[in-house]
């Protein structure tokens, strides 16, 4: 299983970067942690004539306190993410949830922006910067935009990200000491594809929760946030009726659709079991 | 595309000048222009472990990583490992508790467990399975393995006390 | 794989009926789509670039036509070899009816996708199916008119 | 870790005077290279000229091959052939796989490429061989092969149906073997007894994943024509055989050679097509061509194994004793019988299997094994068994729970008791000696059994389901030619070692056994070292080398430890012998005055040391002179072994597991599992541990995980690691296993096999187990691999 030939060139800067993309269009891929990437390219079931690394660009690197934001680059690995201390102060289910992804060697090459670009219905980030209402900033030759988590994953493996843009990173509005959240996921061994996940975010007072975020991922072609759900258990007293209103809710709004192994029926199930736990945990934190 | 590119890394130890393939990766750089058959290829798409190498100190994927990426690096296999810090412990635990049979995962296995070692010295049974999950081993039923990473992590523990 | 579908288009029966028989439109309806020929009144071939995530493969494909009644249904045969990727085939039954707000597209589709792409692709097969689909229909409506709205229905089994 | 703890075993009579090293858990010292990156497996062999080839494989399950064009691919650069079914079979004849003793069986002759149809996804078809691997890649894309697609036979369950097509019309039908068995009153008993139970089972295709993908290098010399296959491969004996008849070679000329293997398990006993093929290269092109399958087409030309469904009911009486077992047992095998040892076995072994530890007296089963488009099946670890022992195991906890009896005591009520033996089990399998009371018996101590179920019972309440099940089986080891040799499959159940002593006064040992991993090299050095008398540094080990190790049948059948290492016993003691009369000789005393101590010729009575080895070897080999003329030198002995006692000899012992059900989830966490094995004589129990956990947690892995799934039209919708789960360390629990040895004496040795009990007893007690915690919900699953969905479909939470 080798990769057809390409050609490589290990880019210098985001301007190089777009204009290379500019002129190869869909020839050309970018590589980061390249994780999904190179399988993809040693099965041959993708050949492109160029690869730009962009592993060099400095502005697309580093995890660091912004104002009113944390910015976590597009090129941050996942073991940074699991590792970093401002993660686990500011934007801690993201520190829950880097452990479910794949296994070590991956995690340390994989990266943030990749996994939100691919938007891999079965991955973690999309899923988690739903949840934490990240902000993604993206970069083409006409400038930089920012586009929310919740406009951002379009469809199967479809994003906002235009084919001439570049993500370099998210701003990701810091968690304040009543952010409650539970990192729920299902896989059949540790590290595979979920059969379904569940990155929640809440603000917790006393037995209520408000600004609710309930991101569901692996069950459908996006990740998908339980609005309705959400609606119901925002600012009540979460009571063990309103748990299973909400449960309720979210298994009717959510539409599952099945994997190789797992049917939607087992998911809109599961979507439920996993809020239950996720409220009851958020609720004893 | 028929474009070589010329490449330098220190790979265990020795500084290695190279023109290759952008396509190559890592793995068949290491095998087959650098004749190290330690690490293995075992499924070329990242699933089963057995090409973990180390890039600039961490483990990686040998099949999901590209010889050019690597250019400027410093790359360790088990060759190089061998008979250095943990490793040696590593390979004499796994060797004393039969923590291998065909040893074709080995080189892959023993790199993990040695970044495990490193980064999480107070692991505990249960978090040695999760951390060498990403590791495929047919023979074992990684009780052995998981024993023998005790064992070292257990020593290290006492001579740290 | 099975793939059932429904879609509203807003365009009479007669105009959709032309589009779905006109290569020309077809060919912009098509995602991926690259060349498309009308080799007889049963046959048309394109040419193909799937992409699903990070996968690319280019498919050479044919469609036979059969059991035409004119604007009102006709099963198609196809095949679609993308080289060493694998290959998808199957066969579908298109019917359309007048409808409050312009023609009922309605299609029971029977695909397998073999090959490498099957062996490696099944977690997402039928959602990337589906997803052709649809994209294929919105394209479709918007070609028969740039303004329409569409209703989606269906789902992939 | 885990000594033997039912102590009876640890009193077993030494086989060797000053045993050291049989039966202690001994590092396996010449398995350190491989920890340090220095194995030499076939992937990490280079040759001067050497091609890649890669095939061309069939994309659908069933297909007329119209037309190949191969003119693009021939022009890409470093290829340096292309070759079709057709080219290929002008050197290389097609084959049948069949086995005379397997009556009626039947089966299609079969090309190393295919020529006209390919008959399952995956079978080669095109070889393209380029100077490296990346560019025969290259070229293989441009390899267009037309094709009709055929119609293909999916579902197992209909392959028989009149109207589903026929795969060889030339067969009549799609029925590669039947047999029926009936033994006592099956419906008399089914009839009047006062509890039947009956349960439908089903398991899923398996592939065995060898870490280490299958590969060869095959190296023809046209000067002096004689072919050298460097191969991935448990039977090296075998495959010489084989390339010898398939291309009309002499046995002399063809020199297979297995240096290390990264796992086989069965994957590596069969002569593939690609085998052929990538020979057929080799004399083809005059040159060494290398095949390394890519993990894409291992999962498509690796054989699979254990696509069952089998119908089984049980009579019990009221007082608890099992009358009669009736089976009905449906696989499907692939469209052509593997070749040479045939895809009929693995049925035949449920239907021999099947209620193995009891001692009822009726018995009935039925077998059909059909032909279907998808990839072939054959032996594969456990062969049968793991599919035999759920079937009964799953059919006896319906029983106990019927009769409201524990699991446990009803197997202890049941099993055929210790002194019974040598008798023979319903199926009419001969057992020579068993040892399941006393396996029951240390199974309940080492879980703590009683203590277990109050656990289980305490957190039921607190709506914690967790589940205990247990798994008595028997085991087939140590086969006779009745397996192979009666059936005319050129497979020897004999293995020879042959051991010298070298000058310097090591001892090296030819084994014609190789290693795959499982610790055989070091029990031979062990049993080497105590047999010569001397140190395990002293030993060598030679094995998978046909030019130099003699003839034998290799790694199979868990047949390593119990004949290969008879074979080294044998020409060990010989040897020791041997060169005791030498140093008779040259001391000029008399053979009983000497013994051999550690490398030194030593006074019988005072234990004086009189001459040590390394003078022995250098008058042997250097100064002949010194010594008699009408003597004879003979420090390199041979010996050969054949069990001829019993067609098998089986093993037998007792399997728990313990789990914990998620009911909301369906999720099944394995808290820990436990082994009682008796395998006789235990040579090594460090490695005889590690051996049954490796096997058991491969036979979680069918319970749980791991299967082939197809779609309609014979498609593998998951060929990939990504979505055919293999176990991996996360998942799996800690393993506790106990031995009972009680020797075979079919053997000076007394070692009986280990390879495969783990896996032939992990299904059903993981089954029992996620069954017993299901108890509350009065809900069952009998269906394998037993997946989250699946469980929450039996508890209709979907």
């Amino acid at each position: 299983m080798k990769a057809a030939a390409f050609d490589y060139i290990k880019a210098q800067s985001v301007p190089e970067v777009l204009a290379l993309m500019s002129k190869h269009g869909d020839d050309a891929r970018l590589i980061a942690g390249g994780q999904t990437l190179l399988a993809t390219l040693n099965m041959r079931l993708s050949e492109p004539q160029l690869l730009i690394d962009i592993t060099q660009l400095a502005e697309l690197n580093g995890i660091e306190l912004s104002g009113e934001h944390l910015w976590i680059g597009a090129l941050v690995t996942h073991t940074e993410i699991e590792n970093s201390p401002l993660i686990q102060k500011y934007a801690p289910i993201l520190g829950a949830a880097a452990p479910h992804i794949a296994h070590r060697a991956i995690r340390n090459l994989g990266t943030w922006g990749g996994s939100l670009v691919y938007g891999d219905p079965a991955a973690e980030w999309p899923a988690c910067s739903l949840a934490v209402n990240a902000t993604m900033v993206l970069r083409g030759l006409q400038g930089e935009r920012r586009v929310l988590a919740a406009d951002f994953f379009v469809d199967l493996y479809t994003t906002a990200l235009a084919p001439d843009e570049i993500l370099m990173g998210t701003e990701i509005p810091l968690a304040n000491t009543k952010q409650v959240f539970s990192f729920q996921e299902l896989a059949r061994r540790h590290g595979d594809y979920a059969i379904a996940g569940l990155a929640a975010v809440a603000q917790k007072t006393g037995q209520t929760l408000t600004a609710c975020n309930f991101a569901f991922f692996s069950i459908a072609t996006t990740p998908v946030l339980a609005k309705k759900a959400q609606a119901i258990v925002n600012g009540q007293i979460l009571s063990t009726e309103l748990i299973a209103a909400g449960v309720a809710m979210a298994r009717s709004e959510i539409e599952t659709m099945d994997d190789i192994t797992n049917s939607a029926a087992a998911k809109t199930h599961l979507v439920g079991v996993l809020l239950e736990r996720a409220l009851k945990t958020m609720l004893a934190e | 595309m028929n474009q070589k590119i010329p490449i330098e890394m220190i790979v265990n130890g020795n500084t290695i000048q190279a023109e290759i393939e952008p396509r190559r990766h890592l793995v068949d750089f290491l095998r087959e222009d650098l004749g190290l058959k330690g690490p293995h290829l075992g499924c070329e798409q990242g699933a089963c472990g057995a090409c973990t190498v180390r890039v600039d100190g961490q483990i990686v994927r040998g099949c999901l990583y590209l010889a050019v990426q690597a250019n400027g690096k410093v790359v360790d296999t088990v060759e190089g490992l061998t008979a250095q810090g943990v490793l040696t412990a590593l390979q004499n635990a796994f060797l004393r508790r039969n923590a291998m049979q065909c040893g074709f995962c080995s080189s892959g296995m023993l790199l993990s467990a040695a970044e495990l070692i490193e980064q999480r010295p107070e692991a505990t049974r249960e978090q040695v399975r999760e951390w060498i999950s990403g590791n495929y081993c047919r023979c074992t039923g990684y009780h052995s393995i998981v024993d023998a990473i005790m064992n070292v992590l257990e020593a290290q523990r006492e001579q740290t006390e | 794989m099975e793939l059932n579908g429904e879609q509203l288009i807003a365009a009479s029966v007669p105009d959709v009926w032309r589009g779905l028989n006109d290569v020309a439109i077809l060919g912009k309806a098509i995602p991926g789509c690259e060349a498309i020929e009308r080799i007889s009144s049963e046959e048309v071939h394109a040419k193909v670039m799937f992409k699903i995530g990070p996968v690319r493969a280019r498919f050479a494909g044919k469609l036979f036509l059969s059991d035409v009644v004119d604007e009102k249904s006709c099963s198609m045969a196809f095949e679609g070899s993308g080289g060493a990727a694998g290959f998808a085939k199957g066969r579908s039954r298109v019917e359309l009816s007048s409808a409050e707000g312009g023609t009922l597209v309605s299609y029971t589709t029977e695909a397998s996708i073999g090959g490498k792409l099957g062996q490696i692709g099944g977690r997402l097969i039928s959602a990337s199916a589906k997803k052709i689909a649809d994209d294929f229909f919105q394209a479709f409506a918007k070609e028969l008119d740039p303004t329409a709205k569409q209703m989606l229905d269906g789902g992939a089994t | 870790m885990n000594k033997p703890n039912d102590l009876a075993g640890l009193a077993l009579d030494p086989v060797t005077a000053d045993q050291r090293y049989i039966g202690e858990s001994e590092p396996r010292y010449s398995a350190k290279r491989l920890l340090e990156g220095q194995g030499t497996y076939v992937d990490d062999l280079q040759f001067p000229r050497m091609g890649h080839v890669v095939y061309w494989r069939s994309p659908v399950a069933h297909m007329r091959i119209i037309k190949i064009h191969s003119a693009a691919a021939r022009k890409m650069p470093g290829v340096l052939a292309v070759v079709d079914g057709v080219q290929m079979a002008t050197i290389c004849k097609p084959w049948v796989a069949t086995l005379s003793h397997l009556a009626g069986m039947k089966s299609a002759p079969q090309h190393a490429l295919a020529i006209e149809r390919a008959c399952w996804q995956g079978e080669p078809v095109v070889a393209v061989v380029a100077d490296t691997r990346a560019r025969a890649e290259d070229a293989l894309q441009l390899i267009e092969v037309e094709w009709e697609e055929l119609p293909a036979v999916v579902s197992m369950l209909t392959a028989l149906d009149p109207e589903t097509p026929l795969i060889h019309p030339e067969l009549g039908d799609n029925l590669c073997f039947s047999r029926t068995l009936d033994v006592g009153q099956v419906d008399e008993q089914f009839a009047t007894a006062e509890i039947v139970a009956e349960a439908t089972f089903s398991f899923g295709r398996h592939t065995g994943v060898t870490l280490e993908p299958r590969c060869q290098i095959a190296d023809y010399n046209p000067g002096d024509g004689r072919l050298t296959v460097y191969h991935s491969q448990q039977a090296p004996h075998m495959m010489q055989d084989l390339y010898c008849r398939q291309f009309g070679l002499a046995e002399s000329d063809v020199h297979v050679i297995c240096k290390d293997v990264g796992g086989s398990f069965g994957i590596k006993v069969h002569a593939y097509p690609d085998d052929f093929a990538t020979v057929g290269l080799a004399i083809l092109l005059g040159r060494p061509i290398k095949f390394v399958a890519d993990r894409l087409e291992s999962f498509t030309s690796d054989i699979h194994a254990r696509e069952h469904q089998v119908k089984g009911r049980i009579a019990v009486n009221k007082q608890g004793d099992i009358l009669a077992f009736e089976i009905d047992d449906l696989t499907a095998i692939g469209p052509y019988s593997m070749f040479p040892r045939t895809s009929a076995i693995e049925g035949n072994q449920v239907v021999n299997l099947v209620g193995g530890p009891y001692k009822h007296q009726h018995y009935r089963a039925q077998l059909k094994v059909v032909f279907q488009n998808k990839t072939p099946t054959c032996q594969y670890r456990g062969v049968g068994h793991p599919i035999a022992c759920a079937v009964t195991e799953g059919l006896v906890d319906l029983a106990a729970e019927k009769l409201q009896m524990d699991p446990l005591a009803f197997r202890q009520r049941n099993v055929i008791p210790d002194d019974a033996y040598p008798c023979s089990g319903a199926s009419g399998i001969k057992l020579e000696i068993l040892s399941h009371e006393q396996c029951l018996r240390t199974i309940e101590k080492m879980m703590n059994y009683t203590q277990l179920r109050q656990e289980q019972a305490k957190l039921r309440k607190k709506g914690i389901y967790r589940g205990i099940g247990f798994a008595a089986l028997i085991e087939l080891t140590n086969p006779s030619a009745a397996f192979y040799g009666v059936g005319g499959a050129r497979i020897a159940s004999q293995d020879g070692a042959t051991a010298r002593l070298d000058p310097s006064g090591v001892v090296s040992i030819m084994v014609g056994v190789g290693e795959q991993g499982q610790g055989t090299e070091g029990i031979y050095a062990q049993i080497a070292a105590d047999a010569v008398g001397v140190s395990i540094k002293d030993v060598r080990i030679i094995t998978g080398d046909t030019a130099v190790t003699p003839y034998g049948g290799g790694t199979w059948a868990s047949r390593g430890a119990g004949i290969g290492g008879e074979a080294v016993l044998l020409a060990a003691q010989a040897l020791q012998e041997n060169i005791l009369q030498l140093a008779a000789v040259i001391l000029k005393r008399d053979v009983a005055d000497l013994l051999i101590r550690r490398s030194q010729i030593i006074d019988h009575a005072t234990g004086q040391a009189l001459l040590p080895f390394t003078e022995i070897g250098r008058i042997a080999y250097f100064r002949t002179d010194t010594l008699p003329n009408d003597f004879k030198v003979d420090l390199m002995v041979t010996r050969h072994f054949a069990q001829r006692d019993y067609p098998f000899i089986f093993t037998n012992g007792v399997q728990a597991s313990y789990v914990e059900v998620d009911i909301d989830t369906g999720f099944v966490k394995l808290l820990k599992h436990w082994a009682v094995e008796d395998c006789g004589r235990v040579l090594n129990p460090m490695l005889v541990d590690e051996q049954v956990r490796g096997a058991i947690v491969q036979g979680i892995g069918g319970a749980l995980y791991e299967e082939c799934l197809y779609d309609d039209s014979g498609l593998l919708r998951n060929g990939n690691m990504a979505d055919y789960l293999v176990p991996m360390a996360n998942e799996m629990p800690d393993i506790e296993v106990a031995h009972v040895q009680t020797p075979t004496a079919s053997s000076k040795l007394g070692a009986k096999g280990a390879g495969e009990a783990g896996t032939a007893g992990a299904p059903a007690a993981v089954m029992n187990a996620i069954n017993d915690a299901l108890l509350p919900f009065n809900v069952k699953v009998f269906d394998q691999p037993i997946t989250s969905e699946k469980i929450l479909r039996t508890l209709g939470k979907i």
